[in-house]
């Protein structure tokens, strides 16, 4: 190795050149107060040292005007910083729509990475390049936290609950991943690659594992596995006890003590694994538990599936959310 | 001059003392609303999230028990007040009548708790794994009790150390030690006491009264 | 002597008529909660609760004839209380509800279309 | 009520130290375990705060050693764990937090407001007690295989899933939380009731007011942590569920506990250094400090605002986005009160008579590692910068210019600056300058790197790390050695000048503050008669009883010999 030390760390994703200029904004803001400080500091001490004709400090009243000038410049400042930190962070929580969801699951220490084509990997993510990648993650014990310093990106991987990440890699190669939430013993192994690749290679390695099969076809066949079908049907009109399951991702679903609430993802991990917590309008509660019998990566599976029965049919109100 | 309590080294007079004393226990009761405003905070929160778990917990509560240990403890309060009142006036008897009285009144207080901690180790309602309670969201349940246990817990704990400080006061007090215009013993006492008192005032709601309508 | 400006004694009739008071209010908060009122239930009985305290303070306590250094020390706890709940509940307030933080624009099933 | 002014203390001739003082009033094991004397509770705290010092020194050690080499060449990754975990608990919780407080406040603030001693002297050495006593439940958790959740105990690992001693570990950090709370309980109740006639609000010195400001953050935050530390006990021990995500529980609510007290307790251990910082540069400037009332108001507005912004440690944990603006917004304005005061030190040595004495060393030294730490601050407020640095060394570089360049500078310049009140005698000037610009070497080459290698992205608590990332860690180690050799040098000649030390007299400096109207060391009763004020805080143009000490005394002089400037 005999580069020049870095300063920065690659640049391989489409926040990476804002948040290196905002970070250099932050370091001539730093260095300027640090200069003007220290040289005032410098100055004055060399200036009015102590000396046999200076053996007392002149009185110097405060000024009124100083002290606000100074609360008002750094206020100023510092609220554009607080603007300009923001404008990036909105825009790094909010994944764009047409992303392409990968799921990644973190447990002690090891993260699993599921495509949707079914692909797994582990402690390693394959994307292509020049496209939006959606992480939706989730933790099977404690809180990790999956980080990408390439992509300037970092979001904790927490237990019981989705968060999501997001990024648009512009340079294919290969790039550090870290958990950088302390998670035990081998916290500091808990890593490996983030491997950007150009379109075409991605869609050769995708296919190119052993013929598994796509998220939706596992989540199908445990979906029938687990008898599911037996209460919900195929998925395509309701089933003999409980409410269809066709469109109701992304739909809003009426509960029996009224309230209305998204169907999204964490929802329908809510039902799996809770499945009395929220019960659909016009249901009996009699749908048993799946806490403890699926694992995580088995939820994401179903998950999928649960999405890949498509969008509410048009004009129609799915049954589940309909009836009353 | 009647005895008025030992001026301690560090003070200048009695008026520094006892405005230092005061304002003493004062600054020790905003450390303790702090410490169970934690709790309050995750009680709060889990409330919250799980309306219906909570609901359920509170059904399981004895609400005739905890409505008449509310008023136990008010008691107490009162009691308590008029202890102070009375060392004010300097009437030792009375003193120690009230503050025997408002220990009488914590230990039926804690006596009642005692039994209803006891049913809910028959019943099956401590979490951890014996926990055992039919119903839908049983393991938010488990959140709702440990909060229960948790709050009601902190709450005994502190009514075992008024007891004890009680107890201390009534030995004093039968003395004759803080009937001589010197009492801020038995008013800061009282203050802890009152204290006290208010956290019960905002749990007997807070968990028992869950829904009760349904 | 000094003393007196201590020994503010409070009749034993307001005493009384406190007692009396948490005493009905105890009473008045069970039988509210017996009542459906919807989201008014909770809100009803905090009530309640917070005028309960506040009667103990001001009387049994005596903070209706504290120094006013005294107040503020109460008045600092209730802001400190409130700050905890306050600040905490910006953040659990404003996460959609029933679900993660993060979804923000509720991705639609486009999100996932093979 | 008499007009009488304050005798300064008729001072004894400066060859011999006076008869009877705190020191030697009484003698015996039992004089000092049971003394209510606050000044001999002070040497108590120094003692243990000292030792715990040393012991989070030689954790910090070896931590520094283990990352000369990438694959980590000296102990295993649950060793490490360990190693850091515990390097946290005791620099934080048994040495930083306690420090300024424990040793300097206890020593300082009765003489300060002119008063015999705190309000609750009895309750001040429980707390010493209770300090001791929270400290022996860690010590075992250290000897029975130590604790691996990180400092932060974050659920659901210190929980449920750790298989270390978190118990013992959290019920001794609850045990010592009522150091805290007493400690605050006792200064708050003092500066309100035992203020010397005289001594009103506006006379206070910085360091009193910075104390104030201090003790409002114990008596609020504290409790906080205790209950929050309570419940993940009663979870790992008795099985409740309060955090337990299997049963629905929020990880969140722990952080956002734990931050509660925890962020605040920055601004327990930065106030009361920057008390000393004004302390010192007041007198060592010989003049009046620029603005006053804004610095008090500053240390007020610190642990008031410091309260409204915790949730800044938890901008990529899953925050709602709303709530993480309002956090980050909230703490940018912790950095207006700070900036204040450094502007108010840097204007006091205007038109001032600076000496560079070596308390004025360690408090400049202070201002300038503050403004970095704090600078960089900024960048970890602002949630674009915050997301990629979070967690990584950027953060243990700039947490460790706040409590080691800003906290423990300002604890050891105060140290120094009353160390003649405290023992009666001088330090080796020399050698205890040549210690404190060692210090901020070392100090700079420690952890300047470790901003680089934050920001190139190396998370914080690893074991091990790829070798890209060498050369800065190697730096920083040799910058860890230098900075050790730099606190040994003080331990020995403070130690050395107990005995061996110039007598000091009553003013060594000389200073305004209340505390040098005493003999040195003080007697038990602190001032032969209650003081009663009538100047304001650092009032050296009225003071014409504050005279320079002889020239061959003060070494410094030399230094500065006149001849080189020839126009004042």
């Amino acid at each position: 190795m005999n580069q020049s030390l870095p300063l920065f760390p690659e640049r391989a994703s489409s926040f990476a050149g804002g948040v290196d200029a905002f970070f250099i904004f932050l370091v001539l803001v730093a260095l300027f107060f640090s200069v003007v400080v220290g040289v005032g500091i410098l100055y004055f001490s060399f200036r009015y040292r102590r000396t046999a004709s200076n053996p007392v400090g002149k009185r110097v009243h405060g000024s009124l005007f100083l002290e606000i000038a100074w609360m008002a410049v750094p206020f100023v400042i510092a609220m554009f910083m607080f603007a300009w930190g923001s404008k990036l962070y909105v825009t790094m929580r909010r994944p764009p729509s047409d992303a392409l969801e990968i799921y990644v699951v973190g447990k002690q220490w090891m993260w699993k990475v599921q495509h949707p084509d079914g692909r797994r990997e582990f402690d390693e993510l394959h994307v292509p390049v020049n496209r939006d990648i959606k992480l939706t993650m989730i933790s099977e014990d404690v809180i990790h936290d999956f980080f990408v310093p390439a992509f300037r990106v970092k979001m904790d991987v927490l237990p019981g609950r989705y968060t999501t990440l997001w990024f648009r890699a512009t340079k294919t190669g290969r790039y550090h991943l870290f958990c950088s939430q302390y998670c035990g013993t081998e916290h500091s192994h808990m890593g490996g690659w983030v491997i950007v690749m150009e379109p075409s290679d991605y869609q050769a390695w995708l296919t190119g594992g052993s013929g598994s099969e796509s998220l939706e076809q596992s989540g199908q066949a445990l979906f029938t596995q687990l008898a599911c079908v037996s209460c919900h049907g195929e998925g395509q009109g309701p089933g003999p006890r409980a409410p269809a399951l066709r469109g109701v991702y992304g739909s809003k679903v009426k509960l029996s003590d009224g309230r209305t609430v998204l169907a999204d993802e964490a929802y329908i991990r809510e039902s799996i694994l809770d499945p009395r917590a929220k019960i659909v309008a016009g249901y009996e509660p009699i749908m048993p538990t799946f806490q403890g019998v699926i694992s995580e990566d088995q939820l994401l599976q179903l998950i999928a599936y649960v999405k890949s029965l498509g969008v509410p049919p048009a004009g129609a109100q799915p049954s589940a959310t309909g009836k009353e | 001059m009647e005895r008025t309590g030992a001026l301690l080294g560090q003070f200048r007079d009695l008026d520094q003392q006892r405005e230092t004393v005061a304002l003493g226990m004062w600054v020790f009761l905003l450390t303790e609303i702090m410490f169970f405003g934690g709790m309050f905070l995750t009680y709060t929160i889990y409330r919250m999230k799980f309306p219906h778990a909570f609901a359920e917990g509170s059904r399981e509560l004895d609400v005739v028990k905890g409505g008449w240990n509310t008023a136990v403890l008010i008691a107490s309060s009162f009691t308590m007040a008029l202890a102070v009142r009375a060392a004010q006036m300097r009437k030792r008897k009375l003193l120690c009548i009230l503050l025997a009285s408002t220990m009488i009144l914590g230990g039926v207080f804690l006596g009642v708790k005692y039994f209803e901690y006891a049913q809910k180790f028959e019943h099956h309602l401590v979490p951890g794994p014996n926990f055992h309670l039919n119903v839908p969201d049983a393991a938010q349940v488990q959140i709702f009790f440990s909060l229960y246990f948790a709050m009601t817990g902190m709450h005994a704990l502190h009514m075992i150390i008024g007891e004890g400080m009680l107890l201390a006061l009534l030995i004093y007090s039968w003395k004759g030690k803080y009937t001589g215009g010197y009492f801020a013993p038995i008013e800061n006492g009282g203050l802890y006491w009152h204290f006290v008192d208010i956290v019960w005032i905002f749990l007997f709601p807070l968990l028992y009264l869950v829904d009760l309508h349904r | 002597m000094s003393e007196s400006k201590e020994q503010h004694v409070i009749p034993f009739r307001t005493y009384a008529l406190i007692f009396a008071a948490l005493l009905a209010l105890t009473f008045v908060t069970y039988h509210v909660a017996l009542v459906d009122l919807g989201p008014w239930n909770i809100v009803v009985a905090i009530v309640i609760a917070c005028t309960k305290a506040v009667l103990v303070v001001l009387f049994f306590m005596h903070a209706a004839y504290a120094p006013r250094r005294t107040r503020l020390v109460i008045l600092a706890g209730i802001f400190w209380m409130l700050l905890l709940l306050g600040l905490t509940l910006t953040d659990y307030l404003t996460r959609p509800p029933a679900t993660d933080s993060i979804s923000f624009n509720n991705a639609p099933v486009a999100a996932y279309v093979r | 009520m008499s007009t009488m002014t304050a005798s300064p203390a008729a001072a004894p001739s400066p060859s011999q130290p006076p008869r009877e003082n705190y020191l030697n009033a009484s003698y015996g094991i039992r004089s000092w375990l049971f003394t209510t004397d606050h000044k001999r509770i002070a040497l108590l705290y120094l003692i243990s705060i000292t030792s715990f010092f040393a012991l989070g020194g030689v954790f910090a050690l070896l931590i520094r050693l283990q990352l000369l080499t990438p694959e980590g060449w000296l102990v295993g990754p649950d060793t490490y764990n360990r190693l850091f975990t515990m390097h946290g608990i005791v620099m934080i919780f048994f040495f930083l937090i306690p420090a300024i407080p424990g040793v300097l406040g206890n020593f300082l603030i009765p003489l300060m407001i002119g008063a015999k001693d705190l309000a609750f002297p009895r309750l001040n050495l429980l707390s010493w007690y209770v300090f001791n006593i929270g400290a022996l439940f860690t010590f075992y958790a250290i000897l029975t295989g130590g604790i691996d959740t990180g400092w932060t105990f974050y659920t659901p690992y210190s929980s449920i899933y750790s298989n270390s001693q978190v118990a013992a570990a959290v019920i001794g950090i609850f045990i010592t939380g009522f150091t805290s709370i007493l400690t605050g309980l006792n200064f708050i109740v003092t500066i309100h009731t035992m203020r010397a006639p005289g001594m009103t609000w506006w006379r206070l010195p910085i360091f009193v007011w910075a104390h104030y400001a201090t003790s409002i953050i114990m008596v609020l935050g504290t409790p906080v942590l205790a209950i929050t530390l309570v419940l993940v006990a009663g979870e790992r021990l008795l099985h409740l569920g309060f955090f337990d995500p299997r049963l629905g529980g929020d990880p969140l609510l722990f952080q956002h506990l734990f931050w509660f007290y925890s962020h605040p307790a920055v601004y327990i251990m930065i106030l009361p250094a920057m008390g000393v910082t004004t302390e010192i540069v007041a007198t060592f400037a010989r003049k009046n400090l620029f603005g006053y009332k804004f610095v008090a108001a500053a240390s007020l507005a610190i642990a008031v605002i410091g309260f409204l912004v915790w949730a800044h440690h938890m901008f990529v944990a899953g925050l709602s986005i709303y709530a993480a603006m309002a956090f980050s917004m909230l703490s940018y304005l912790v950095a207006i009160p700070s900036a204040v005061k450094v502007f108010n030190w840097t204007a006091t040595l205007y038109r001032g008579s600076v000496s560079w004495q070596t308390p004025m060393l360690y408090a400049l030294g202070f201002i300038g590692l503050f403004v970095m730490g704090g600078m960089t601050g900024l960048f970890l407020a602002s949630l674009g910068a915050d997301v990629h640095v979070h967690d990584t060394y950027f953060v243990v570089a700039h947490f460790h210019y706040i409590m080691v360049g800003g906290a423990v500078m300002g604890y050891l310049g105060g140290l120094h600056f009353w160390w003649p009140k405290i023992s009666g005698r001088m330090y080796p000037e020399g050698l205890s300058r040549a210690a404190a610009i060692i210090l901020f070497v070392g100090f700079n080459l420690t952890f300047f790197p470790q901003f680089v290698l934050g920001y190139l992205g190396m998370p914080r608590r690893y074991a091990s790390y790829p070798p890209e990332f060498q050369v800065l860690n190697v730096l920083s180690t040799a910058g860890a050695s230098i900075l050790g050799l730099g606190y040994i040098l003080p331990i020995i000649y403070f130690v050395w000048s107990m005995r061996y030390g110039k007598v000091a007299g009553s003013n060594p400096w000389p200073a305004t503050g209340l505390e040098w109207q005493t003999s040195s060391p003080p007697p038990t009763e602190n001032f032969e008669t209650t003081p009663v004020v009538t100047w304001e805080a650092y009032d050296f143009e009225h003071r014409p009883d504050l005279v320079l000490p002889k020239p061959e005394r003060a070494q410094p002089e030399k230094l500065e010999a006149p001849g080189l400037d020839g126009r004042d």
